[in-house]
């Protein structure tokens, strides 16, 4: 796994007094889908969390592009040019749809041109154009999906992490969203993924990274995690040996 | 907790009822006068505690039943009925009007119980103020009498602090009784998560209302005491005002610890009274401590100890792990 | 009839007082969950500002400009980093408590260091009434109501027509999701207490000379605003201005046609109407329960 | 701050056993007034008043040589809390009890003050205080007994009004007011056209006045505190109402006019104790107090300086410090200006604790409070 555009080394912390994460290390290749799986509380949000200085922590280091960004503001991220789309709906519900892709570059450099660039999103998705000046609120759940997605994409990052994207989509909308993913790769972004439905996450996927109790148990291609034998206990809540590790 | 600090606790539960025995006893007629004020808004602020620390519903109607009680009291002792009679209807009226006025928090929560109430205690002050041919209105009852406890006269200040005490007392004792009970229990469910609370079980329905019943009978309570004490009601006590404050004395002493409303009723009654000597700018260095306090700890005076408590917790319990470590280490 | 249409006004001009004070108060919910119960005093305060700069040998003018600037510096930076951020984290209510303190803070402050007496304030609105409708209305009336209807407009401008209206709302709507998108969160909160320390300076300039500058005239101005808040829908600007006019009406409809003593009870009836039936008020939207 | 610290170092005197009965010690006076809250402005003229009395007092020595010295407690205008302080000011053994101001508050701690014998100067106007037997409490103004009837007469025989709207604020101050003279309107066959209460702080008269205007009553009587009047009074010449406006005191003082301007021309009303008076001394009063504090004090503030003034009458009539003896000398006792100039006007105390004074009917005729008629005093 050579020329890496994303390293995480050790990382420790949580809520409080409660540790999540214990050691957490890996490292995402560049142009890739790497998908995080692991079982509830393994703390893969939160690592995503930690990785976009949403979460204080007691050790460990996040390298972007070779460079230490660990704890700066979300601003700066966003600059360096990683963008987090969280779990759930993550919309301005009584803004519209334009207003809400619009704020998906306040964080734009001046020499961006931004109009275009909404424009363009519109494009993408067309259900968004078709509803621009709705509240977004009025938006199924699959449209907001795409709405926070374009929004996420507005400044063209090179490293998207997206967190459980397919929760309460239909099946046809969770293939949507994954073949534009793909896409993505395609255009050389790199995407770190967390998928519940960890079996079609990994089917599209380039690499494979079980995390459990806040350590990285293995890191993977993405076909042979898929094929190992562990996975399925994993997923049935079991601990893996302690010879895995 | 350790069977030692256990001991420790009780000796030192002794020494501050005693304390609050003894001492008085040579106190002029404004100290007892004050103490015995403490004593009546610790019983309407644990009622309001109730309500709010245990069952977690926002009630800014507490002060109008203490004005509920206040006049009950007082319109009926000075027709003749004993203090006591009074009080067994000022609490069935309180808590019925409690019990219907929790049905809002059925419907709505959060912060809109809290407008509805502060609402009702408008409306109540009004009702003081205008109903003139039952409360005299805006002039007051006055002359109201203090009443004999089993043959002893309680016109005196001694006595009657003691009647306020031992109320407390009483309280106290069937709040402690309360909260160890399956319903305290069912109402801390209720605080903690009232979804939750319906999956186990609980009818979350009943005991809001009964939250908010017994919180409200027990600020009736400590009406029935205010009016002898004062020996004259009137309305403005009683506006909205007396509701804030008695929400402040939870919050400051600590809501949802059994002790709070002791030391948010000292802070909101006896503060003022040390801080006297800075003359007008007592009530300034009065909300500047109240400020500071809730800066310093935003869960009340119990929460420092709380903290400090849980911190000395978790340091020892890091020193037993550390032992348990080495010892283990030893043993390989 | 026109005696109906009289008493309208006149409860218009009076609500639009509420509304400008309402106002400020939804503001500060929504961005970062602050009942700010001293809000009346907030309106109190500036005028004194205001008089101590004039004692000062200001001009009128002069006063009302550091007086706003002053109240933005007090009432809005102080405000918010020396109470409301560092108990912001603990919940809605010990803040509210600390509010309610600093109004008996901010009322002893000004009745000990000016005076307990009421004072006369200068009107920047020509004294006098002018004749609508046949109707004499007073022009210090109707300019808070163009003041009220132009804080109203321009804020509403602002929130929903620049980019920097949209991040406030963001803040407010989800400040989590809009840090992660790379709103300045912080900046818009502190944005918001400085617009709401001047809409209190600018309706204590257009109030005083109304009310008169005391210490006390803070608590029926922030109790009528608080309802009037609440009425119109805690989380819309829009609701703050409809419940302070609405309040400000049915106040003077509720003395004329029900009982001048139960004046007061018929907003709290309403109040009360609102939250069984309406809980989201006049204007205002249901707020998304997260459980 | 100085007198603080006297006070404290007296207090604790006091505590180690000095006896407080030496002559020249000072002479300890408590007074409990409305220092905060919704009676703040009547509690702190009073005091006011107070202070400048004592201050005066004390420059030229004292009363019989001994100097005075006022502790002042906050009530907070709570008549729970006077009755704390009151209780704590007797505790300290004071020789005369000065305050509150608010008639529930009176009511309240005149109890406790009768039954330590302690003489109580309070500022309560309602017309039941010193019905009640209390031989230790005395008004320092007109009590609403004898004030009412003089407005009602006025409106009956001057303005020979057959029917009057009552506007009053709702509390015990405005509705004392309001009861005493529905029952002289009620006497002398005065229809009453509305009765119309008003809330303290009500900023919105238009319903209150469309309500008088609907009655067309032949003179509108108002009851109100100083700013409300201000406010009623600009509202009653917006929407038109010529029915002659009378009051007392709170309707025709200066600060009214000050507030109100045009609005308050052709209002009338009966005053018992203004800075505004026709008399030498009361201006001399009002500049000596606007010079001290910078602002013109209303009929509080001449209460409270008149009541440290009835002590020195009364002590030095009696020519020792008795609080014993203080109230059966005070009852029945004539206070002359040409004895005691700073008693402003001549007074007469009765066996009630009532004042018989000089009092006047005047008229705002552009801008300015002119006497109509002077109410001689009656003994």
């Amino acid at each position: 796994m050579s020329d890496p555009i994303l390293d995480v080394q050790n990382l420790v912390g949580g809520y409080g007094k409660m540790t999540i994460l214990n050691g957490t290390t890996f490292s995402v290749p560049k142009g890739s889908i790497t998908t995080v799986i692991g079982p509830n509380g393994a703390g893969k949000s939160t690592v995503f969390k930690a990785i976009f200085g949403l979460l204080k922590l007691r050790e460990g280091k996040v390298v972007f592009k070779g460079r230490d960004v660990t704890g700066l503001s979300q601003r700066a991220l966003l600059g360096a040019g990683i963008c987090y789309i969280p779990q759930g709906r993550n919309i301005f519900g009584e803004l519209s749809v334009r207003h809400n892709i619009e704020l998906g570059g306040v964080a734009a450099p001046a020499s961006i041109d931004l109009p275009a660039r909404i424009e363009a999103a519109l494009d993408v998705f067309p259900v968004l154009r078709k509803k621009a000046d709705r509240q977004a609120s009025t938006l199924s759940g699959g449209e907001q999906k795409q709405l926070e997605i374009a929004r996420g994409l507005l400044l063209e990052p090179q490293l998207v992490l997206i967190d459980e994207p397919s929760i309460g989509l239909s099946p046809l909308m969770v293939q949507q969203t994954f073949d534009m993913l793909k896409q993505l790769r395609d255009r050389g972004v790199s995407v770190l993924l967390i998928e519940q439905n960890a079996r079609s996450a990994l089917e599209i996927s380039d690499y494979g990274i079980v995390l459990e109790l806040g350590r990285t148990r293995i890191v993977d291609k993405a076909d042979r995690v898929l094929a190992d034998p562990r996975i399925g206990q994993l997923f049935l809540g079991g601990a893996m040996e302690e010879t895995a590790a | 907790m350790s069977k030692h600090s256990r001991l420790l606790l009780v000796a030192l539960a002794i020494i501050v009822i005693a304390g609050l025995i003894i001492i008085p006893m040579n106190f002029n007629r404004y100290g007892l006068y004050i103490l015995s004020q403490w004593a009546v808004m610790t019983i309407a602020a644990m009622g309001l505690n109730l309500t709010l620390g245990y069952a977690g519903q926002v009630s800014l109607a507490q002060g109008a039943f203490v004005g509920i009680g206040a006049y009950g009291a007082a319109i009926l002792t000075t027709h003749g009925w004993p203090l006591i009679s009074a009080l067994g209807l000022v609490i069935v009226i309180c808590f019925i009007v409690g019990w219907l006025l929790g049905y809002p928090a059925l419907r709505v929560q959060h912060h809109y119980l809290a407008f509805v109430t502060l609402a009702f205690s408008t409306l109540m002050f009004l009702v003081f103020r205008n109903e003139s041919w039952l409360t005299n209105g805006i002039y007051g009852i006055s002359n109201i009498p203090r009443p004999e406890i089993f043959g002893f006269p309680t016109r005196k200040p001694l006595p009657f602090y003691y009647l306020c005490l031992g109320s407390l007392g009483l309280v106290t004792l069937a709040m402690w009784w309360l909260i160890r009970s399956p319903w305290g229990r069912a109402f801390m469910a209720l605080r903690e998560n009232p979804i939750r609370a319906q999956s186990l079980g609980i009818d979350t329905r009943r005991y809001t209302l009964m939250a908010f019943a017994i919180g409200s009978a027990l600020g009736g309570i400590a009406g029935v005491l205010y009016a002898p004490l004062t020996q004259y009601v009137d309305p403005v006590p009683f506006n909205l005002q007396l509701s804030l404050d008695l929400l402040m004395m939870v919050i400051v002493g600590g809501s949802g610890f059994m002790l709070g409303p002791f030391l948010g009723a000292m802070i909101a009654v006896l503060l003022p009274e040390w801080l006297r000597f800075a003359e007008g700018y007592y009530l300034m260095l009065y909300a500047a401590a109240v400020i500071a306090l809730l800066i310093y700890s935003p869960s009340g005076i119990l929460g420092i100890l709380d903290r400090y408590l849980s911190s000395r917790r978790t340091q020892a319990a890091s020193a037993l792990r550390a032992a348990a470590q080495s010892k283990l280490e030893a043993a390989r | 009839m026109s005696n109906l249409l009289d008493l309208i006004v006149a409860g218009l001009a009076t609500g639009a007082i509420y509304a400008l004070v309402a106002v400020g108060f939804t503001l500060l919910w929504q961005t970062s969950q602050t009942i700010n119960f001293a809000q009346g005093e907030f309106v109190m305060l500036p005028a004194f500002l205001m008089l101590a700069v004039m004692h000062l040998g200001a001009p009128f003018w002069l006063a009302v400009l550091v007086g706003i600037a002053l109240s933005a510096l007090l009432l809005g930076l102080a405000f918010k980093m020396l109470l409301v951020d560092p108990m912001l984290r603990h919940g809605v209510l010990p803040l509210a408590i600390a509010t309610m303190a600093l109004a008996i803070g901010i009322k002893e402050v000004v009745k000990q260091f000016f005076s307990a007496e009421a004072s006369p304030f200068p009107s920047i609105v020509p004294v006098g009434d002018v004749s609508i409708l046949g109707r004499a209305i007073s022009l210090q009336s109707l300019g808070v109501l163009a003041v009220a209807i132009l804080a109203v407009v321009g804020l509403t401008t602002l929130l929903n027509r620049t980019s920097l209206g949209h991040q406030m709302q963001a803040a407010a709507q989800n400040p989590t999701v809009a840090r992660i998108i790379g709103v300045p969160v912080e900046r818009m909160i502190l944005l918001t207490f400085l617009i709401n320390a001047v809409l209190v300076a600018l309706a204590s300039v257009l109030i005083t000379p109304i009310y008169l500058a005391k210490f006390s005239s803070g608590e029926v101005l922030g109790q009528a605003a608080f309802i009037a808040a609440i009425v119109g829908g805690f989380n819309q600007v829009r609701g703050a201005i409809a419940g302070g006019l609405l309040i400000g009406v049915v106040d003077n409809l509720a003395a004329a046609y029900v009982s001048t003593q139960y004046r007061a009870a018929v907003p709290m009836l309403l109040l009360i109407l609102m939250i069984l039936f309406r809980p989201q008020g006049l204007l205002g939207r249901a707020e998304e329960r997260t459980v | 701050m100085r007198s603080i610290i006297l006070a404290g170092l007296c207090s604790a005197a006091l505590l180690t056993g000095a006896a407080y009965a030496q002559s020249g010690a000072p002479i300890k006076i408590a007074d409990v007034a409305e220092l905060s809250g919704g009676g703040a402005t009547v509690g702190n003229n009073w005091k006011n008043g107070i202070d400048l009395a004592v201050e005066e007092i004390n420059a030229k020595g004292g009363i019989l040589g001994r100097k005075i010295e006022v502790s002042h407690a906050d009530s907070q205008s709570n008549p729970g809390v006077a009755r704390a302080q009151v209780q704590k000011a007797l505790d300290g053994e004071p020789y005369v009890l000065l305050g509150p101001g608010y008639s529930g508050s009176v009511k309240v701690t005149a109890p406790l003050a009768a039954e330590a014998g302690i003489t109580q100067i309070m500022g309560g106007e309602a017309a039941e205080l010193t019905q009640a037997g209390n031989k230790f409490l005395f008004r320092t103004s007109f009590g609403q007994q004898s004030s009412m009837p003089k407005v009602a007469k006025y409106i009956n025989d001057e303005l020979k009004a057959k029917s009057v709207a009552v506007v009053w604020v709702n509390n015990d101050f405005g509705r004392g007011g309001r009861d005493v003279i529905t029952k002289e309107f009620n006497r002398l066959g005065i229809k009453v056209a509305a009765d119309l209460s008003t809330e303290a702080g009500q900023a919105d008269f238009a319903a209150d006045v469309s309500k008088i205007k609907a009655a067309a009553p032949d003179a509108v009587f108002i009851y109100v505190n100083e700013e409300e009047s201000a406010r009623i009074l600009k509202e009653i010449k917006r929407q038109g109402v010529t029915a002659p406006l009378i009051g007392e005191t709170t309707l025709v003082g200066q600060k009214v006019i000050e507030l109100a301007g045009d609005a308050a021309n052709g209002a009338r009303g009966h005053v018992g104790l203004t800075t505004d008076a026709p008399v030498e001394a009361v201006k001399a009063f009002r500049d000596r107090f606007v010079k001290k504090y910078n602002y013109v004090p209303d009929h509080n503030g001449l209460k409270g300086y008149l009541a440290i003034y009835m002590v020195k009458a009364t002590t030095e009539k009696m020519g020792k410090v008795d609080s014993k003896a203080f109230a059966d000398t005070l009852h029945g006792l004539t206070i002359k200006t040409s004895a005691e100039p700073n008693i402003l006007m001549d007074v007469t105390f009765d066996q009630n604790g009532d004042i018989d004074r000089q009092g006047f009917l005047v008229e705002v005729v552009e801008g300015k409070q002119v006497v109509k008629q002077v109410l001689p005093k009656l003994n």
